[in-house]
């Protein structure tokens, strides 16, 4: 089954839909991306886009009701586990693909001692003593960096700081060695030194164990730093993806031009900044064109009513938009390219 | 630690005393006395009568001597039951009543919460639509109702419980509901919210990231967090349910201390008035303290002080 | 200088008898028209300084001058015309909306307050703070939450030049927000000073935002200034061991560049602001942390004109 | 306690049975409470006790017999061999020691002043005279004596009073404060000791083998559970668990035709009185209407239910009168009331009242009733209330109290009251003395010389002048419309067929168990 | 492909604004309103409730008996079509009796919940608003008079006032606002620290404007919370001080006083109990879910 050339992950046309009182939300309307052993790949795009709904539904994680999946399927080592129901998934999750989440403030259960909650996961997938957990629980800790991971055990989320809860995390994640790490904004609520501690351990364990990793973020710097694969989405839909190369030196969509136009640069005059104007399509009624039509400076009558089709711009990098197609005319891209950044007269 | 527990008892302390202050005029505002209950007395006996119960005294004087006699644990003896001191009555009825108060308790609390917890993971399913209905009937008839109603098939037609009395097990079943219930109905309602609250946050998606079942999410992640903040409600309800419920131990005739308040303050019967509230403050108050232990040991972000 | 700021300190009695060192004795000084940032790591006291300066928590020391007058020890009346000199954004732009007050409501409760306008005036000038902020009268009628993020912190601005103030302390106003709406926010705050002569003290933790729009930048570390420079000066040439580990951390947009950079690696956590050590507040985590640095604080000094860095062992004189 | 062996009843010779309340006070001088007072009935014994038949009779009781002196002074009686149930005989001394205590104000007992017809008890008890004064003493070790200050017709009947019994000499002083608090603290000289007493739940008591007339007694065991509820008594009374019962009103239709279904008429009568010190009350026409625009029977039998009998003069009939009829019987009916004319009488003398007051209904305002606690007394506010406003168009509010507030409303100023009145002993007397000029339970204060001259004469006379002067005076009360009787009270009652012998009485000692057994 | 190369020129974004609804102007409380009637369930439980209310009103006029009316010949009856809800040991008429009873039942219950809420909201605002030491003292004053048995406050009251319905009233009002004073406080606690608090305070707003403006707003759902329970134990306290004969003065009735006489007959004519505990708790099943939906409906959030 695990053929070379099958994705480790593949996600075609995902839908995802909640049935709330005020109507369907539809969150994710059809996402489609691959992911290979020890890859690292990005979702980038604005709050509410649809990234997290992307990611809990690879493990079934949406509360259902009012998550539904309304289409499409989710491939795991060539097997399709869309299909699977919640206890067939609770074997894979936390075991083969694990996920951590945006808050480490809140995603520990302040209850219980970190120890445990460590060890919990590998006692629920392996078949070992508890003795044999603590022992991989405290192994754990020391390589997410927790110094004295012995007595750090015993203690309680709230005794942790910020980063320290992160690692904890981590670890929790990765105490099984899983095939896929899922991390959901994993250092947004983190201050930049510590961010940067993090991201290093999430690649270090790419290196040692070969773990793929799908980080969800809206920080297009942290995106620069780790990421080897990008996919840019905006209302529930990826509008462009790419190598980390191709988006970030070549992007062809004017949502990804937005985005990398409204960050100002830390070692240049960035002069007037420029923000991409106008708010998000509400996703209880998402418009059946471009989504991003009625902000986007460029956009034609077709782009009102028609989703564009996905046009190659490279290898690997496909894009969402009417502006790829040979009858659009030729604009001149408002992206004024990737900030040269040069540290200082260091 | 031992600091707050000296701060702590110091403070109930205090407001023992201005309670007892307070009982302790308030009822002498009240007029009549202990001794004409049914009949009046010739007023030569009862100078007699007042006299020897000290009652002839200034009733600063008197509080002082109840003030002294306190301190010493004494809680004076009843002026009805002749012979009886108050002390007595709380040593005799006070575990039945506790007894029949934990029973209930207990039932309140492991039902409440069971249906609580029953009907947040169930929620909008026949489950959740039953609880909502048990805890609105809980609320919604009075106890004396559900006692009578519980007497009269359960054992007065079915003899499947004893009427009246108390000794054993089967004695305290129908009490112990028919006390327990509206705190079931209060318990289970909270729980519920409590639950919902609780699935909702991220916690219980990272325990369900990590491949638990349902039942290990709700019952290692989910129950001991939506248990705190019900504990304070829980306590003072305890704490009410401990020292008797005057009807239930009249429907069921439990020998317990329930009646005594009443009787008491229908009958002019100062010291029992006053031991009672001292009592019942005192247990509050333990209650409270006990709460706030409890607290510290089902969230540990909680410390005292 | 519009606003002075001198050994201000503001601590916290903790149960226990545990002091929190929110603030520890910051000096500065804001110019008007002028914009300050304020960057230094999550609950390093930025905030606690911002609320201390506008009057929501009282001083523990220190003392606070605007416009050459103290105001740290303003009661009443006092402290309420105070208030229309000085305002406040406040970092998340949800929580400091009253969800049950509609847009017209909040922004008008200054007005009120101060009995600026009244009736169809009052209108007119919410309306008219609706327009300067990028909003319309439709939105006047609803509540915070039918708002996006950036839409709200536009309210919460709007709210705060209701009154007309001199100077804006911007607590984080762009943190809760997402990267493609800070910038709208950031140029409206560029915007109104350019028109109405305001003075910023920004604060911010992202350094990239806060050298954009900053004349000059502090750097805050547990409580204290560690350096303080103006922006091209403080990105160019950092001193602080801290200020350099921060710089080298920030992610940039650039694969290519952004991996190729070294990095200053801090190691081990924030310390706890409850008990400190004596000593420099950065020791525990500072690669070059040596004796002296566990003995007594470095003092404040300017290195050159107008760069001032509290280390003993900055390279340049 | 009760570990359900004690349910099953009617087994032997074991009688099981509730009672509404813990006994207050099981001193003899000092029990206040019905229920008290039946449990000391039960286990102590004094000079006189009701035989089967319910008739007190030389030689039932302690005394074996007595004798009263020509003038009516001096009681002598020769006491029997009985023992106490410590094996100890009773003496003289022991009635000598306990009237002593009774009347002393340490005693503090309530019932003290029923001793003032003794020589020297009232000095004694309020302070002014000593105990050698009062006029008790032991002839001898068999012979007890005891000096009135007046002839005083029912002294014997008193003296089943609890507050005349014996007491061992000594123990009070012995026990001092635990006397009578548990089971082993006392003495017995009755027919039944107490053997188990689980406070608030149930006591015990057993046959006394010391008591002297033991051979009469069939009873084993007698189990009292501590039960207040109606309905739960009703329930337990249905499964079995308990032997007998009082009939509450509202259950009287379900057992009045049982085999053992008993009315018991006590010495109480319920009636209504007046502040005469009201403007409107001060009006005899006035209080007359009000009295008489009740209609009784329908009240009563239909109303009430509870088995009572409409009362028309002040003294119950169970109070015995002159030439072998009851007082009734001799005095007849002294009113007639709204059941015989409609209230036609009550209306034409309430418009003759306020003719004379020069006063229109409308004027009167602010009546209320005050009325005690409990479910009778509020059906019959109601009745009330609703009679006066049919049958002479006014308003009347109820208040409800209990005892203590009642009093400080009736020194406060009243308009209405209903109370009710149970001898303490079988004499007319104990009803009209509480309307002398100068009685504490003259609310209304009313004050008639001829009536106060009446009973006077009463209290030192015997025989039919004696009853002729209490007939007369109960006529002048009712004619003045002092005060209007309502219903004599009856308590129901109702027991299991195999309980046999078990006897009432309608004043003194309620429940006799002396005589009681089973028999399956 | 199908495309006319016309739909590559640039939209027309012109109208784009046009095509928001633009909300008409409202307020909170007729936003509150809106969202209420949108709410069936709640809508369903507030008719049942004004059906309750109407025939508290017009009830007694349905049937032709006074509820003081007595007749001795019809004793004990049960339902009949005379006597809808049957009669009692008067031969009253029950049904006129239930609806008479409502009247006192819910007045006792408005009545003393509306203090409750005064007196709660106030003295627990005040409490947490201030904080510190007086807050420390006023939350001891409560635990203080929680703690005083409400039976002795009562009769107290009974004995300064003289029994009645204004007495019941006043001493339910008395006993029952510790409850509310605490959550309020609570509340008030949790809330004074909130941003937007903050924000109003650096407007220079006065203190009572914050507590009227700001924290008592936000603290409604509790507060609602709380009332819905606090209406039917005020029905209950009554009920009790009947038990205790403290009850309302006869011949009136309240739901409290008719299910005890009809407990004490529930052997026998069980029809005496029933339609009082019935009214009872339709009241409650109305009250707790219109609170419900107020709640929801008091909450912006909850607007779409
Ligand atoms: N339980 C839910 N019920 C209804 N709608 C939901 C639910 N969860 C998410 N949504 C909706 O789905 C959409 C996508 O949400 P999602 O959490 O995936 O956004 P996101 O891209 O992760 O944003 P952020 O960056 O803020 O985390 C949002 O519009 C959100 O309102
Ligand atoms: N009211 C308070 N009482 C006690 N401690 C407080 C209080 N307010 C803030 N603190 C503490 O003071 C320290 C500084 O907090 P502050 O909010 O000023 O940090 P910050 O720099 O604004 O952080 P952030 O970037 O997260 O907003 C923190 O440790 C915080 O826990
Ligand atoms: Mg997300
Ligand atoms: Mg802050």
């Amino acid at each position: 089954m695990n053929q070379a050339n099958t994705p480790l992950l593949e996600i075609k046309d995902l839908k995802v839909n909640f049935n709330t009182y005020a109507g369907v939300v539809q969150a994710v309307r059809g996402v489609s991306f691959t992911m290979d052993r020890g890859e690292i790949v990005a979702i980038v795009g604005e709050s509410g886009c649809g990234k997290s709904v992307t990611a809990q539904t690879i493990l079934k994680l949406n509360p259902s009701p009012p998550a539904e999946i309304s289409g499409g399927s989710i491939h795991f080592n060539g097997q399709c586990i869309s299909d699977y129901s919640e206890k067939q998934m609770r074997k894979i999750a936390g075991n083969q693909i694990s996920m951590i989440f945006q808050d480490p403030m809140t995603s520990l259960n302040p209850t219980k001692r970190v120890g445990a909650q460590v060890m919990e996961g590998i006692l629920k997938h392996q078949n070992v003593s508890k003795d044999e957990a603590r022992k991989r629980a405290v192994e754990m800790l020391r390589l997410v960096g927790i110094s004295n991971p012995e007595n750090r055990m015993r203690q309680y989320p709230h005794e942790f700081s910020g980063g320290m809860r992160q690692r904890v995390m981590i670890a929790m994640a990765l105490v099984c060695d899983p095939k896929i790490l899922i991390a959901d904004e994993p250092t947004t609520a983190l201050d930049v030194t510590i961010q940067a501690q993090i991201l290093d351990l999430m690649m270090d364990l790419r290196d040692k164990l070969g773990t793929a990793i799908l980080i969800i973020t809206h920080d297009m710097g942290v995106v620069a730093d780790i990421a080897d694969k990008v996919a840019i989405m905006y209302a529930g839909v990826i509008v462009e993806q790419g190598s980390v190369q191709e988006i970030f030196y070549n992007p062809q969509h004017p949502y990804t031009w937005g985005l990398l136009n409204s960050i100002p640069e830390l070692y240049a005059d960035s002069g007037r900044l420029v923000p991409i104007v106008g708010t998000p399509p509400d996703l209880l009624a998402p418009p059946e064109g471009c989504p991003f039509w009625d902000r986007c400076q460029y956009s034609m009558k077709v782009c009102e009513k028609h989703f564009p089709p996905a046009f190659e711009a490279g290898e690997g990098h496909d894009v969402h938009c009417w502006l790829m197609s040979e009858m659009a005319p030729k604009v001149e891209k408002s992206f004024k390219g990737v900030q040269k950044h040069v540290a200082g007269s260091k | 630690m031992v600091k707050y527990f000296i701060k702590r008892l110091f403070m109930a302390l205090l407001t023992l005393w201005v309670i007892v202050t307070m009982t302790f005029f308030l009822m002498h505002a009240v007029p009549g006395n202990p001794f004409e209950d049914k009949k009046k007395i010739p007023a030569d006996v009862l100078a007699n009568m007042e006299a020897k119960y000290g009652l002839d005294k200034p009733v600063t004087e008197q509080y002082l001597i109840y003030m002294k006699n306190l301190l010493q644990g004494d809680l004076g003896i009843s002026l009805k039951y002749k012979n009886r001191s108050v002390n007595s009555m709380i040593a005799q009825g006070f575990p039945v009543s506790a007894t029949l108060g934990l029973a209930a308790g207990v039932l309140g609390i492991s039902l409440g919460v069971l249906f609580g917890i029953l009907a947040g993971v169930k929620r909008g399913k026949p489950i959740d639509y039953l609880v909502i209905v048990i805890a609105i009937l809980g609320v919604s008839v009075p106890a004396f109702v559900f006692a009578s109603l519980f007497q009269y098939f359960f054992a007065g037609k079915l003899h499947w419980f004893p009427v009246a009395g108390w000794g054993g097990l089967k004695y305290m079943i129908l009490p112990a509901l028919a006390l327990g219930l509206r705190m079931i109905a209060y318990i289970a309602r909270m729980m519920r919210t409590s639950m919902l609250d609780v699935l909702g946050q991220d916690y219980i998606k990272t325990a369900k990231a990590k491949g638990l079942s349902n039942m290990e999410v709700i019952t290692r992640h989910t129950i001991r967090n939506a248990i705190t903040p019900i504990i304070t409600v829980v306590g003072v309800q305890l704490a009410s349910i401990l020292v008797g419920s005057f009807v239930i131990e009249n429907i069921f005739s439990i020998p317990g201390v329930g009646k005594f308040l009443v009787d008491a303050v229908q009958g002019n019967d100062y010291t029992v008035i006053m031991g009672m509230t001292v009592f019942y403050a005192a247990i509050l108050v333990t209650m409270m303290f006990i709460i706030d232990i409890v607290y510290t040991l089902v969230d540990p972000r909680v410390k005292l002080d | 200088m519009l606003l002075e700021v001198n050994n201000l300190k503001k601590y916290f009695d903790l149960p226990g008898h545990r002091v929190l060192k929110a603030v520890d004795d910051v000096s500065f000084a804001i110019e008007k028209g002028e914009t300050l940032g304020l960057v230094g790591e999550s609950g390093c006291g930025k905030s606690t300084l911002g609320r201390t300066v506008i009057g929501l928590y009282e001083p523990t020391a220190g003392e606070i001058m605007f416009a050459g007058q103290r105001i740290d020890n303003l009661k009443g009346r006092e402290r309420r015309e105070l208030t229309r000199n000085v305002q406040m954004i406040f970092q998340d732009p949800y929580a400091s909306l009253n969800p049950r007050m509609t847009v017209q409501e909040i922004i008008g409760e200054g007005i009120d307050i101060h009995q600026l306008y009244k009736g169809k005036r009052r209108q007119d000038r919410i309306m008219e703070l609706l327009s300067l902020v990028g909003l319309n009268e439709e939105h006047a009628n609803r509540f915070p939450h039918e708002f996006s993020g950036g839409q709200r912190q536009r309210i919460g601005i709007a709210r705060a030049l209701a009154i007309e103030p001199k100077l804006i302390i911007c607590d984080e106003p762009i943190s809760a927000l997402d990267v493609s709406i800070q910038a709208q926010v950031v140029n409206l705050l560029d915007d109104l000073q350019q028109q109405l002569g305001l003075t910023y003290l920004f604060i911010a933790h992202d350094i990239s935002m806060v050298k954009h729009i900053s004349n000059r930048i502090a750097v805050m570390y547990l409580g204290s200034i560690v350096e303080l420079a103006t922006s091209e000066e403080l990105i160019g040439h950092p001193l602080h061991p801290y200020t350099k580990a921060l710089l080298s951390s920030v992610p940039f947009a650039d694969p290519v560049e952004s991996r190729r950079r070294g990095r200053i690696k801090l190691e081990g956590d924030v310390p706890n602001p409850i008990n400190t050590p004596p000593g420099c507040k950065f020791q525990g985590r500072c690669p070059i942390c040596q004796d002296a640095c566990r003995q007594e604080a470095p003092p404040m000094r300017e290195v050159s004109p107008g760069h001032f860095v509290s280390c003993y062992f900055v390279e340049e004189g | 306690g009760g570990d359900g062996s004690t349910g099953n009843a009617g087994s032997d010779q074991t009688l099981t049975l509730t009672e509404t309340a813990e006994p207050a006070d099981l001193n003899p001088l000092t029990a206040q409470d019905v229920w008290s007072n039946e449990l000391i009935g039960a286990t102590m014994e004094g000079l006189v006790r009701t035989k089967e038949n319910g008739v007190i009779e030389q030689g039932s009781g302690l005394a074996e017999s007595w004798t009263v002196s020509d003038d009516g002074l001096v009681y002598t009686f020769k006491l029997r061999d009985a023992k106490w149930s410590d094996g100890s005989a009773i003496t003289a001394n022991d009635f000598v020691y306990a009237w002593k205590r009774a009347v002393d104000p340490e005693t503090a007992s309530p019932y003290a002043y029923l001793h003032y017809p003794i020589v020297g008890a009232e000095e004694f008890n309020t302070g002014e005279g000593t105990a050698d004064d009062v006029g008790v003493k032991a002839v001898d070790e068999k012979t007890f004596e005891v000096t009135l200050k007046t002839p005083t017709e029912y002294f014997t009947d008193m003296l089943m009073l609890s507050v005349f019994y014996p007491l061992k000499e000594g123990i009070l002083e012995e026990m001092g404060d635990t006397y009578a608090s548990e089971p082993d603290k006392m003495i017995y000289s009755g027919p039944f000791k107490i053997v188990s007493w689980a406070h608030d739940q149930e006591i015990v008591v057993e046959k006394n083998p010391d008591y002297w007339d033991a051979d009469a007694v069939k009873l084993d065991k007698i189990v009292f559970k501590i039960t207040k509820e109606t309905n739960t008594i009703v329930n337990m009374y249905e499964n079995g668990d308990i032997d007998m019962m009082e009939v509450m009103p509202e259950f009287l239709d379900n057992y009045k035709d049982d085999a053992g279904f008993q009315t018991v008429t006590e010495l109480v009568t319920e009636y209504l009185h007046f502040n005469l010190q009201n403007e409107f009350f001060a009006n005899v026409n006035i209080r007359k209407a009000f009295g008489m625009a009740i209609n009784r029977e329908e009240y009563v039998n239909d109303l009430l239910k509870n088995g009572c009998t409409p009362a028309y003069g002040f003294i119950p009939p169970a109070m015995n009168g002159v030439g072998g009829k009851s007082f009734r019987e001799n005095n007849g009916d002294l009113f007639t009331d709204a059941g015989k004319d409609g209230g036609e009488e009550a209306k034409a003398l309430f418009e003759q009242g306020l003719q004379e007051l020069g006063k229109t209904r409308e004027d009167m305002t602010g009546l209320s009733l005050v009325i005690g606690e409990g479910d009778i007394n509020l059906k019959t506010a109601q009745v009330f209330q609703e009679a006066w406003k049919n049958v002479l168009g006014v308003d009347v509010e109820v208040k409800s109290l209990k005892f203590a507030l009642r009093m400080t409303e009736y020194e406060a100023d009243f308009t209405l009251g209903k109370e009710g009145w149970g001898a303490d002993f079988n004499d007319p007397q104990s009803f009209l003395d509480l309307f002398t000029s100068n009685s504490e339970y003259n609310y209304g204060k009313w004050s008639n010389e001829e009536y106060d001259a009446l009973l006077k004469k009463a209290s030192s006379t015997t025989g039919d002048e004696r009853a002729q002067a209490l007939q007369d005076a109960e006529k002048i009360l009712i004619q003045d419309a002092v005060m209007y009787p309502t219903f004599f009270q009856s308590r129901n009652f109702v027991h299991k067929d195999y309980v046999k012998g078990h006897v009432r009485n309608g004043f003194g000692l309620y429940s006799e168990y002396k005589w009681t057994y089973i028999e399956k | 492909m199908e495309f006319s190369p016309e739909l590559f020129t640039p939209s027309d974004k012109s109208n784009l604004d046009m095509n928001k609804i633009v909300r008409p102007a409202t307020t909170y409380w007729k936003d509150a309103w809106r969202r209420l009637k949108a709410n069936k369930i709640a809508m369903a439980s507030i008719v049942l409730l004004l059906l309750i209310l109407v025939l508290a009103i017009v009830g007694p006029m349905i049937q032709p008996y006074g509820y003081s009316e007595q007749n001795s010949a019809m004793v004990n009856q049960g339902p009949s079509a005379e006597h809808w809800f049957g009669t009692d040991s008067l031969g009253r008429d029950l049904f006129v009796r239930c609806w008479v009873g409502a009247r006192v039942s819910l007045l006792v219950a408005f009545v003393a919940a509306f203090f409750n809420m005064t007196i709660g909201i106030i003295y627990g605002g005040i409490s947490g608003y201030l904080g510190g030491k007086v807050d420390l003292v006023m939350m001891r004053f409560v635990e203080i008079i929680y703690s005083v048995p409400d039976l002795l406050w009562v009769i107290l009251l009974m004995v300064i006032l003289g029994p009645g319905l204004n007495t019941i009233i006043i001493s339910i009002a008395i006993t029952g606002w510790g409850n509310m004073a605490r959550l309020v406080r609570g509340q008030m606690l949790q809330l004074k620290q909130s941003d937007y608090v903050m924000a109003s305070k650096t407007l220079g707003a006065s203190s009572s404007r914050i507590l009227v403006k700001h924290l008592l707003p936000n603290t409604m759902g509790p507060i609602i919370i709380d009332l819905t329970f606090s209406i039917p134990s005020a029905i209950f306290t009554e009920a009790m001080l009947s038990y205790l004969g403290l009850g309302v003065p006869v011949p009136l009735a309240s739901w409290g006083t008719l299910a005890n006489e009809g407990a004490r007959m529930l052997m026998l004519e069980p029809y005496q109990l029933f339609f009082p505990a019935l009214l009872i708790s339709l009241t409650m099943l109305g009250f707790n879910l219109v609170g419900d939906g107020l709640r929801d409906a008091l909450d912006p959030k909850m607007r779409r």
